[in-house]
């Protein structure tokens, strides 16, 4: 029999430390897939945030960092100044990546860093404990939004990759949701565009999976999922922002 | 009088609440307390644990590396505590959960059925309160009336319907051992 | 109020601040002290305040600076690494002379490290972590109740002085619950007015908010009034217990969480029959260095134990100037260390008395 | 050895999500009322005949629980 | 005889600091003329930068503050929510504002801060001596970028005003320019309704002002404006981006 | 090479970072330090190097540690406040082991304070001004040709430790001119591979960049190491210069411009018939304290110049431990001491000296 | 005292930028060969009877050094 | 031999350059040499000043508070470093520009007209070098033909043009002194 589905050689051994049913590990798959697939697995570096993907450096298996809070651009900028001929990506939660690491994202969007990144919004802070991000939906209840998010006094849901896409310097950015199967398929065809706009040096690349966070979010990992669909798609509209030829 | 107190289990166990509502019982006595929890990223599956002291006098540190008695709700904190009770003192053990026997005859094992006995009572999740019944009727440290009557503190209103079958669990734990 | 209620350390803090008058906190999730901020969410709008998640821990601490220089009482809390981001924001709040009050639950380090409790801060928070001569005014807590009496009179001294003050603590501190009681409630209405805050120049002379000065001389003619601001420190603001020094032959010095574990490792020395006392240090800054140079004449020797690798050791060692031995005793990167292992140590000294 | 079913669970990384359950269209994936040495119910495939390989709920398994194969 | 162009109340008698021909001393004037015609000089608060307008805390004759480099917006934040009934609002520069605090400004637009933002982009760094800044034109010399930016290693001209209207928490986002006096009525104009925005209580609002740095560019002021016309104001486009009603 | 040229500071540490084979810069300008970025932008497209001015200083301190990990010889340079933001990045640099050298020309602070020379950020440098336990190698040239020497040499130490070193000067060190000779130059492909580094990991198990450890008993292993390491550092790489110690009855301490000044001032005291020396610690960490507890055995008094408001001191009163008065003269916010002022503070000591 | 003058240069303030002469529609704002204290050769308009008081010459003056007055 | 030299003036009359040529010289006659400028922020209009020190020993401070020699380009630098100067140094003026006297008897005053010198050969920014020309008639610390061959070596090359100019205007600013 032929193997339809199985482990991608980009991932160790290691058993995710993830909630059940948190989509952090679907993401992961992707892509670790999509390395296989490029057969850049030994010319791959990668950055991992602080969030509860700060093990990452631990499932892929190919050389990793461990970038501060937020700064995993500016880390991915010098590895790839260093090694221009290497490919490096980050990934980074929405605490990490729209919140601290703002100034650090976007500047290496504008500079067109030949970098990919893998941006999980799942509308919360996870590792933390469920504090509001800056993606958190209107109204939503978090840690630190006990009686929902206020758009008056909070602000309303950031949107990281419209935002991204005005700059000059963003070759690929698009939007991809992980809820189900047809989803999962679309963001993995986005996260390897992703790798390729890299490799073809075309610039800064970008990928913002809506992600599932059962735990934070207090709902079974079923619920999950269809509460991602339900609420975060028609906040965060899924698509291609921008593709340079 | 001092009694440090260890409680363990899996996450969802309620061995968090278990502590808070033996150290508020406590206070409501008079006594010096602290409740000390075990805390770690917000990655799950693992176990969590608290440790409680009550005291007449004021309480040094609030950690405990040879409590007086030990309370586990599975087995691996079975392993990792029973080790740690003082000579003499009492662990008292999940037997719904945990069948492994403790190796240490220097101390007071007391086996609580509790998920049974909750789950006889029709809630699983107030197997804490049986356990903790079972202890307060072993020690003495605090009135069992004492902590019943800080249910309604400890509990969030919107769980005050639960004081009842709390309040047998506590009692059905305290039978256990009388 | 009077009441006793059981809290934890983070949650004791918060509830701290809004009874001294404090309505405003703008901080970062990190753990061990989200329960903080988590509080203040839903504290803060009940009695009026504004509660803000800032977009990072450098943010969080310009608005501190924004807040304070407007004239209110402000908060804000985080642990190590969004303590060290806060650095270049608290050397410009120390320079400016706003009154602060910012909160560091340590944990082990360096670098993203671990979220176990740790005191491996304390010459950051002590000696100024920032750039430039300046000096926060540093309490460190040992249970929940001096928490939430060291949070309250933070903001006197803060406003005292014109100066940010930093509570430390650490995951010990922060997570864990006494029974502790608010003796009193400033309601901030009643709180003198800050003639120098920026309120909008209404029928006044502008009030300007600055670290800024390009003439050295002028420059340094603020440092000769921060200094004289922390040499008035020094005189007034030292703060610590002692226990059981009258026959003590040894000295434990220890802050904090550690300090609370000496007390149950000065309990077995004693079973032992070692004369055994502590000094703990309740302000780190000003450092209580008379009371230690005292003890330096009559004990034979010191053993500071903190959770680092040995900081605080040498603010005490300056303080013994070289009248006795001074041991130091640590453990690092979240490991607590038990009283059991104090005493041993206490032992091993015992051989090395003269 | 000859690989005989066409789907696979890797059952001691199955987290009990049950996410796989929800995408089969053959609706097979069920939850096994054993739990595994971390506490949770794993999934599981009985009706291997009824399999179509499509691969869905290796798809959505955030835990990579699951390969599936396809006769040749 | 009436006076039709006189010296605004809200500026202090000091003479500014500026080099001959710095257009930071049009912007200072335009914006103590429009808060003297609205009349909130004893209720408003500003903040300045770190730049070469660090010293507007002289100038401006209301409350004012001197926040570190970039963090203006964070600084402001902090005195509107203690004051929501005054009027606060940040100067400035270019690095200020699109480099080191590039996260303060876009969380403050997406929170809908109800702040007042003057942004005088002159596409360099003129107090530490022109170095290069994020919106340095593609080409162009400066002491960092002494070839020339370049676009492969340095980026685009970072476009700000564009980036921030995407953002929902922004109420009135305009771009205009100072290199003559029709530009600079139109530039009072935006100024005007970037304050009105925050008095009226929209949102936030922010001024992007093309202005020029005679020093740095190594040009006579005269010869300077001119190199702004023709060579900043087809880089960054003019107008308003977005104005909610 | 072995020529010698007229070079200021800033652009002389410059061409040493690259005849050292470092071939990567990232930092964010500041005042008083830009021509050593702006000489950088000009040389390193030469040599096939990369200049890249990052958004921020938080941002270059995080490519330098990305740079770093990928194995590459890398320079950053701040001043101050600059350097107050890159104080998370360094304690990860740290904490990683990361090498790589940074450049601190200190001034004036705290907060924005001015930019005229300072030496105000001793403590930040030598104790940690980030969180954690982490040391940085910190060297203090005095002369642009020791700044060429020591930068030269802060990449090696920092490859040999795997541990950011630190270059502290100020305002007069980085803006001066002198002669200086760059008597070595190394091509980055001679250097021997660091198989630790991020390149992909081709043939080989992969390879992580981490400061991370959960379980405390890991994080605490490591920081033993960390201290092993700077146990070593103080065993290996102390460095300092003595002038006039032989017959000397006070000596003077200080370090960088101060030093320099001082030498004038012993000239001008020795003229008065009073016999001064001077011990200038290169390295102020590891700090050289045996030499200075050698000479607290043979003279009479310490006094200790610095341009803040006492910092080092501290540093000089444990190693002196008792043994000696020493005394402390600081001028702060960018003043510069005169060596007629330190001659007439010898002269007031001296009434003082038993 | 009458202002009689329709253009007033506060002259000390002046840094000699020549702005001020590129925009007057009468062009009669001219640098004078005089130097003010701070070494600046400062503008001036000496037929202040052909001024319109259009006011440009104040508008883009960076150092507001210019007054104008337009008969009432 | 140890000569400590303050030049100042405004901004672009060029006294950081002639102050790093006579560094440059006295470096290649084998001395010890330093050149220091005064530095502030980029916010035009003030004074410019820089200090060399030749030395024929290692130099201590590279900063001077009693200057053997002060050159002054204007009325402001006459007035900030004509109280500095060493008892019995010298100070040389720039008379072109600064009517002023100097209030001190107990110091040489050479008044060097630069700026109309400069102008009779046709460009007034070489005023400097007239001033340097007459320093080092004067002095004799370094000498002034090692200058000139210095010119080329601190010139940009693109300036190189400019030679001849410059050695006119050393050689006037020498012969006014001789
Ligand atoms: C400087 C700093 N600030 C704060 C933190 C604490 N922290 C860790 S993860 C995190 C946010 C995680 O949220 P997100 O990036 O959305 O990732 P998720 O966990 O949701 O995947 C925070 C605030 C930290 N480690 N360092
Ligand atoms: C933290 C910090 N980093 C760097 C500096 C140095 N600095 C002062 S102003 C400035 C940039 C000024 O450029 P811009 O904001 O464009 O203002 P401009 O001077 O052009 O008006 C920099 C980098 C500083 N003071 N603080
Ligand atoms: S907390 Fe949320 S994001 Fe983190 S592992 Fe659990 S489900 Fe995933
Ligand atoms: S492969 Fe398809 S048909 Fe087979 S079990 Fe999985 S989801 Fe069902
Ligand atoms: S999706 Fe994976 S982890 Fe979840 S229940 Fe199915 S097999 Fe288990
Ligand atoms: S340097 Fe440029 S921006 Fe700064 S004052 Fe001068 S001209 Fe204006
Ligand atoms: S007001 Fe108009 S006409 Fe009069 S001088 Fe000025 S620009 Fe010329
Ligand atoms: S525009 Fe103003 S500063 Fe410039 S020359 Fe005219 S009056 Fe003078
Ligand atoms: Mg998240
Ligand atoms: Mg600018």
């Amino acid at each position: 029999m032929k193997l339809v589905a199985g482990y991608p050689d980009s991932l160790t051994e290691k058993p995710f430390h993830y909630c059940p049913g948190c989509t952090h590990g679907i993401i992961h798959r992707l892509v670790a897939e999509v390395i296989d697939e490029l057969g850049i697995r030994e010319e791959t570096i990668g950055v991992a945030p602080v969030g509860c993907s700060v093990l990452a450096y631990e499932y892929f298996d190919v050389d990793m960092f461990e970038a501060s809070h937020g700064r995993a651009p500016a880390v991915a900028t010098g590895v790839k100044r260093v090694h221009p001929d290497k490919i490096v990506f980050t990934y980074q939660g929405d605490g990490d990546l729209a919140s601290i690491g703002t100034a650090e994202i976007i500047h290496a969007a504008n500079r067109g860093e030949k970098i990919t990144t893998i941006f999980v919004n799942n509308a919360i802070y996870g590792m933390t404990g469920g504090q509001m991000a800056p993606t958190t939906l209107v109204g939503q209840k978090t840690t630190t939004s006990p009686f929902g998010r206020d758009t008056n006094t909070a602000g309303h849901p950031i949107k990281i990759s419209e935002m991204l896409s005005v700059l000059d310097g963003s070759a690929y950015i698009a939007r991809v949701s992980v809820h189900d199967p047809k989803h999962i398929r679309q963001a993995k065809k986005a996260i390897k565009k992703a790798f390729q706009v890299q490799i073809e040096g075309k610039g800064f690349a970008l990928v913002e999976v809506l992600s599932a966070c059962p735990t934070n979010w207090g709902m079974a990992p079923v619920e999950a999922v269809k509460w991602l669909a339900d609420n975060m798609v028609p906040t965060y509209p899924l698509g291609e922002f921008k593709e340079v030829e | 009088m001092k009694e440090e107190i260890i409680m363990a289990g899996f996450g969802g166990q309620g061995v968090m609440s278990m502590g808070k509502l033996l150290a508020y019982a406590g206070m409501k006595e008079g006594d010096e307390v602290s409740w000390m929890p075990s805390y770690g990223p917000e990655m799950r599956g693992g176990t969590a644990n608290c440790t409680v002291i009550i005291s007449s006098e004021k309480i040094p540190s609030p950690l405990s590396s040879r409590p007086d008695t030990v309370m586990v709700m599975n087995l691996p904190s079975l392993e990792k505590f029973a080790p740690m009770v003082k000579e003499g003192g009492t662990i008292l053990i999940n037997s719904s959960l945990i069948a492994k026997e403790v190796e240490r005859d220097d101390i007071e094992v007391i086996k609580v059925p509790a998920n049974e006995i909750a789950n006889e009572l029709g809630n699983s999740r107030v197997a804490n309160m049986v356990m903790l019944g079972a202890y307060l009727a072993r020690k003495n440290i605090v009135k069992l009336d004492t902590v019943k009557k800080s249910l309604k503190d400890v509990l969030p209103e919107r769980r005050h319907d639960l004081i009842p079958i709390n309040e047998e669990a506590l009692d059905r734990g305290a039978a256990l051992v009388k | 109020m009077g009441e006793k209620i059981l809290m934890k350390g983070n949650e004791a803090i918060a509830e701290a601040a809004i009874k001294a008058g404090c309505r405003y906190f703008f901080g970062y999730p990190i753990t061990p002290q989200n329960a903080l901020p988590e509080y203040m969410s839903r504290r803060l709008p009940e009695v009026g305040g504004v509660f803000l998640q800032a977009e990072s821990e450098v943010a969080a601490s310009n608005m501190v600076y924004g807040a304070a220089g407007a004239g209110a009482r402000v908060l804000t809390s985080s642990s190590s690494p969004g303590i060290s981001l806060k650095m270049e924001g608290i050397s410009y709040i120390a320079g400016a002379e706003l009154p602060a009050v910012i909160v560091n639950m340590m944990r082990g380090g360096p670098g993203l490290g671990g979220i176990q409790p740790s005191q491996s801060d304390y010459f950051q928070a002590t000696k100024g972590g920032g750039h430039g001569d300046y000096r926060l005014v540093v309490l460190a807590p040992s249970s929940v109740q001096e928490a939430v009496d060291l949070t309250m009179e933070a903001f006197e001294i803060a406003d005292r002085y014109r100066n940010p003050v930093m509570i430390v603590g650490d995951g010990i501190i922060g997570q864990m619950m006494e029974p502790v009681e608010f003796k009193k409630e400033i309601d901030p209405a009643d709180l003198p007015k800050k003639d120098w805050a920026t309120d909008g120049a209404k029928g006044r002379e502008k009030n300007v908010i600055n670290s800024l000065f390009l003439d050295p001389r002028e420059l340094e003619k603020h440092n000769l009034k921060l200094k004289a601001k922390y040499d008035k420190m020094k005189e007034k603001e030292v703060r610590y217990e002692t226990y059981k020094m009258d026959d003590a032959e040894l000295v434990i010095v220890a802050y904090g969480t550690t300090a609370r574990i000496a007390l149950s490792a000065i309990e077995l020395a004693r079973e032992k029959g070692i004369k055994v006392g502590l000094i703990r240090p309740i302000s780190l800054f000003p450092f209580p260095e008379k009371i230690i140079a005292e003890a330096a004449g009559k004990v034979n020797s010191f053993l500071v134990v903190e959770m680092s690798a040995g900081q605080m050791v040498e603010d005490v060692r300056l303080a013994v100037n070289g009248k006795k031995e001074v041991y130091f005793y640590g453990r690092t990167g979240g490991m607590v260390p038990s009283p059991e292992e104090i005493v041993e140590e206490i032992v091993k000294i015992g051989g090395a008395i003269k | 050895m000859e690989q005989v079913k066409r789907v696979v669970f890797d059952e001691e990384r199955c987290k009990g999500c049950e996410l796989c359950t929800t995408v089969c269209p053959k609706n097979i994936v069920k939850m096994a009322d054993r739990i595994n040495s971390h506490g949770y119910h794993p999934a599981e495939v009985a009706a291997q005949e009824e399999c179509i390989s499509c691969g869905l709920c290796a798809m959505i398994c955030p835990d990579v629980v699951i390969r599936v194969y396809r006769p040749e």
